[in-house]
């Protein structure tokens, strides 16, 4: 399959066609926004889910074959908010806490994206190594608390450390998603019993979660004005260069075509979804316009329609 | 008809602010000492509009009935931890609850 | 299949003794109602998943096939709330501002109602053309707009046409329905990967749905008092004449049995979703109690339980 | 004991109507003044009963704090445009807000 | 600015108690002879904190703006009734009602 | 397959696992407790496909199979209440309005209880009736209803007895039940169109539900020091009584070896949804704390996980 077909493959896949409808419902001001439960509801659903088949597929993958990607991520996911951090200090000459809380927004990954990634390559017919969405849990985590600590070192803190990590570490999204890893790891074969609910209708549930995904992004759009050059700047070229780094390690890691790419998309997309929650509790003096118009309304969309296709290419290119 | 019941001022202190404090706040009018609370689910907006993550659910509204003295202590609580970095607004009032010696 | 053994079919349908189940629930006063966010989200879905149905066979049908239809949607969209006025303001005496709300609803289609028909056909084992429900969305905006503007044009008009115009056209279920068709034709193959979602299991998710109206038509059921002798033989005999026309004009659009039964039902259902909305802000001098106990709790379980087979009959009677 | 906050005291107007006005009372407010809103989702009965569709959400309860003449003025706006054709009540009563000067 | 509109003074009860009791609340206060009321979904805690079931929905919250007379004879009832055995919170306040007549 | 193994199967499954989730998600603090309304719709949907499998079963089978089954379930559910309540009162002297509360719980039926152990049942490869969730309805009622009766027999009852019996059958997880059970057996073959809403995910909608519930069940653990510890005991033991009766009576019936292992846990199992709603409006005076720490937090844990292989090898000791 040539770059365009699959550039126009991604492009045209219900999930992105359902952010677009999303995108567009907002500024017609219909409001085809979900209610609060079913987001809430979806959104743990498919946080379930995804543990759950990284899980199934975790019993089954020998212990050898996982240990190079863990490590893998966990480099990443401990070094990654350094670079952004210095980046977003250096270049963009924000403040200490601004300056560390998006930084643990791009250093952390969006669940969202990643499956996206997934079912991108399904359709492209690339395999990927099943336990990915179990490393998902692990990038997950260390960038937040890295990030928060980078900006505590330096500002008069109240935080009460132990608190934090707890909140970060037993987060609602990451209990679903290492809960749906154990459950699915555990169950073994008793776990085909729920996959004609968490696995068969999983992209359509994506494809509905998306367009209210368009919806919140959308929103955000208005916040672009405070969000000033520098940082649509850093919001749309960061994650080209976390994701050719990502392409780098996960290869250097041994991870196939499809898991490259996969692991280049995790490492390139900015958290939404935790990292928001513990950051404005343990940066509140950090502007949250600044972080969740940055991920949200221009990295998300940018990694859904253009990132992913180009992460793959890269892989590719790695590979060849 | 019968006598109308005796009923107790109270003060009634409202707080609306972004639904991430929700377990914070519950524990800062527990420590001030209120002895109940009611939460409703809420959205709104304000001057500052900014809301730590739309999925979690917008805002949140306790009401607690207190004496005079612990309404003056939730507010400075509140005042010292989270009227800086937060959307937070915080009001009083006086209701007459009947049984209102259960909650002082 | 002969005639009673389709009226056993359809009555005996899960669908519709759902729908039973729904109104004896409401009688006895039981509090099976789901809640508001669920109901909302389930009609959200059940939108979202007819378009997509639709548009998945849009994008597979020549266009040429397409024209006449369309045509005649329109057509009868355009005219139909004047007949429905006109009856209501010569026989029934009505004031203006109820009778262009009553003919909005009656000119307006049923999406529930139109599912149903197809999955009465389905089991029926009749085919259908599979872009109707396309053809939805062009039915249920005109013959509202039509409707308003009958009211406004002899009442004293504060109406803001085009906000009248955006919402009906950017309405919710507009919006969704279009969103579907459109994600669905532009999707192409790649719409299977949504149909374990969207597609499989929406009969059962109508049969939830279906409980849940039939609750709200029975307690609209307390309103028939105020409704009054001359409603209640309108909401039961126009979807007859309606239906009967429908049929004609579908047979002369060169539609297919099965797809003259869907147009006779679409244009004998009366809507319940998008037109009281926009009907209660553009006609606020109109009584609800009329046109939502007239649409709600007489038409539509007219229509599902006797209506779809009769409408049947004709489109047979018509194609012998 | 620290010393008891300072308020101010502030009209808070509740408006409780039909969920299809939610967004053209949100704009009346605004418009009368108002710098901020909070807004419940409900449900209730009253004299009419008359509900547009009640998959629209029931009704909503919005509720500002203001001064005595922004207060007057969206009273004012919803009996012009909406007492007469839809299920609207509107109150006001006085509570005391901390930090009451950022809503003025 | 037109004329401030004329308001009427009214008796507000909210009762906060739990979802199962709703139905009956409402029979109560209807009974009591209130011409209608806002219901709201809330949860909370008190110093009982026992709930007959956690999926029924937690607490639910009714206002109501009634004459005092109908006020007394609301919260009478609920005395007689529910007091004992229920975890039910009343309370009364003053409301300035637009087109008050109304209610009463 | 021999004992420890079905064990193992019990405890590995994903429904019983996500259980676990739920208790460590509530112990760890972490929010992952569904919106309430979500969980009432979960609730509605689980109850209405429970029935609906019951009633597609009902539909097939001759009316003399179910004579004895039925029988056998309406004595069980007329007399449990009696001895639960005589063992509260005479060994634990409890009060009389608490007693009949536990005893209106532990005589009814656990819905999720049941349905757990048809899934080990499919999962162990042992076949049972199909219509044995009809007959949880009529275990459900009856013993509520005679509890009730039991402590206003003795108490200053100002119980308006037909309101009680009506909320009891009409409740809401009665009617839908029931309902599911109508629209399963009316319906015939039509059913089948359902199916891939109320059947195929029907397990891993459970498991959801589960999570929710072990959240719900470890908010609960800690008024265990308000239960006192001849409760602990009688909820632990209790079910072990009952199961062990059930065993015999469903055996008695001529239930299969899958019937009545099913049976003997319907008869252990103590209800959370139906009994606690009508006991807390008709018996105010008894303390929720006790019969729903003892039935929620104890007895459906302990069925879930050792209960159910425990009932299976006392029907297996009695089909041998
Ligand atoms: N004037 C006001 N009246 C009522 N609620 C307000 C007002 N201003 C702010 N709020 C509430 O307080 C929240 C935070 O306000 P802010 O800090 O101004 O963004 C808003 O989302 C509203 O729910
Ligand atoms: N006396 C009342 N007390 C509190 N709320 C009321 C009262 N009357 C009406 N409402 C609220 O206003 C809405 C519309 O009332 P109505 O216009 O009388 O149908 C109702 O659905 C209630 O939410
Ligand atoms: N002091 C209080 N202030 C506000 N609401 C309260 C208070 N105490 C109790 N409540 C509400 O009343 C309900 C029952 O309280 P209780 O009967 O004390 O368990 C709680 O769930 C709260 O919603
Ligand atoms: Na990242
Ligand atoms: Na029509
Ligand atoms: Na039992």
């Amino acid at each position: 399959m040539d770059a365009l077909e699959l550039v126009r493959l991604n492009l045209l896949s219900p999930m992105v066609l359902g952010f677009a409808l999303g995108i567009v419902a907002a500024l017609v001001k219909s409001d085809v926004k979900l209610p609060e439960a079913l987001h809430s509801g979806l959104s743990a659903y498919l946080l379930l889910a995804i543990g759950l088949k990284g899980g199934i597929e975790l019993g089954k993958a020998p212990l050898g074959e996982l240990s190079g990607p863990l490590i893998a991520t966990l480099a990443v996911g401990l070094t990654s908010p350094l670079w952004c951090f210095a980046t977003l200090r250096g270049l963009g000459k924000l403040g200490v806490a601004d300056a560390a809380a998006i930084a643990a927004h791009y250093g952390s990954v969006s669940v969202v994206t990643f499956t996206a990634c997934g079912t991108f390559l399904d359709a492209a017919g690339v395999a990927y190594e099943g336990f990915m969405s179990a490393l998902v849990a692990f990038l997950e985590v260390p960038a937040i608390i890295v990030a928060i600590f980078l900006a505590r070192r330096t500002t008069a803190g109240t935080a009460h450390w132990g608190e934090t990590l707890r909140e970060v570490v037993f987060g609602k999204s990451n209990l679903l998603l290492l809960g749906g890893v154990a459950i699915g790891a555990l169950s073994g074969p008793a776990a085909e019993q729920v996959k004609p609910f968490f696995v068969d209708p999983f992209r359509g549930a994506l494809t509905l979660f998306l367009i209210d995904m368009g919806v919140l992004a959308a929103r955000r759009l208005g916040d672009l004005r405070a969000t000033g050059g520098f940082l649509v700047a850093f919001a749309l070229l960061m994650p080209l260069v976390n994701g050719a780094i990502g392409a780098l390690v996960g290869d250097l890691a041994g991870l196939s075509l499809g898991g490259t790419t996969v692991f280049a998309t995790m490492v390139a997309s900015a958290s939404y979804i935790a990292a928001p929650v513990a950051v404005r509790i343990a940066l509140p003096e950090a502007n949250p316009a600044l972080y969740l118009t940055s991920s949200l309304a221009l990295t998300f969309p940018f990694n859904l329609t253009v990132g992913i296709p180009v992460y793959h290419a890269i892989a590719r290119w790695l590979h060849a | 008809m019968p006598d109308p019941l005796p009923t107790v001022a109270l003060k009634r202190v409202t707080i609306v602010g972004e639904a991430v404090l929700e377990t914070r706040l519950v524990a800062l009018i527990r420590a001030a000492g209120a002895k109940g609370f009611t939460r409703l689910a809420c959205s709104g907006e304000g001057s500052r509009g900014v809301r730590a993550s739309d999925w979690e659910g917008a805002n949140v509204k306790l009401e607690t009935l207190v004496s005079p003295a612990v309404a003056d202590a939730i507010l400075s609580a509140l005042a010292r931890d989270y009227f800086e970095h937060f959307a937070v607004v915080a009001y009083v009032d006086e209701v007459h609850v009947v049984r209102g010696d259960k909650y002082i």
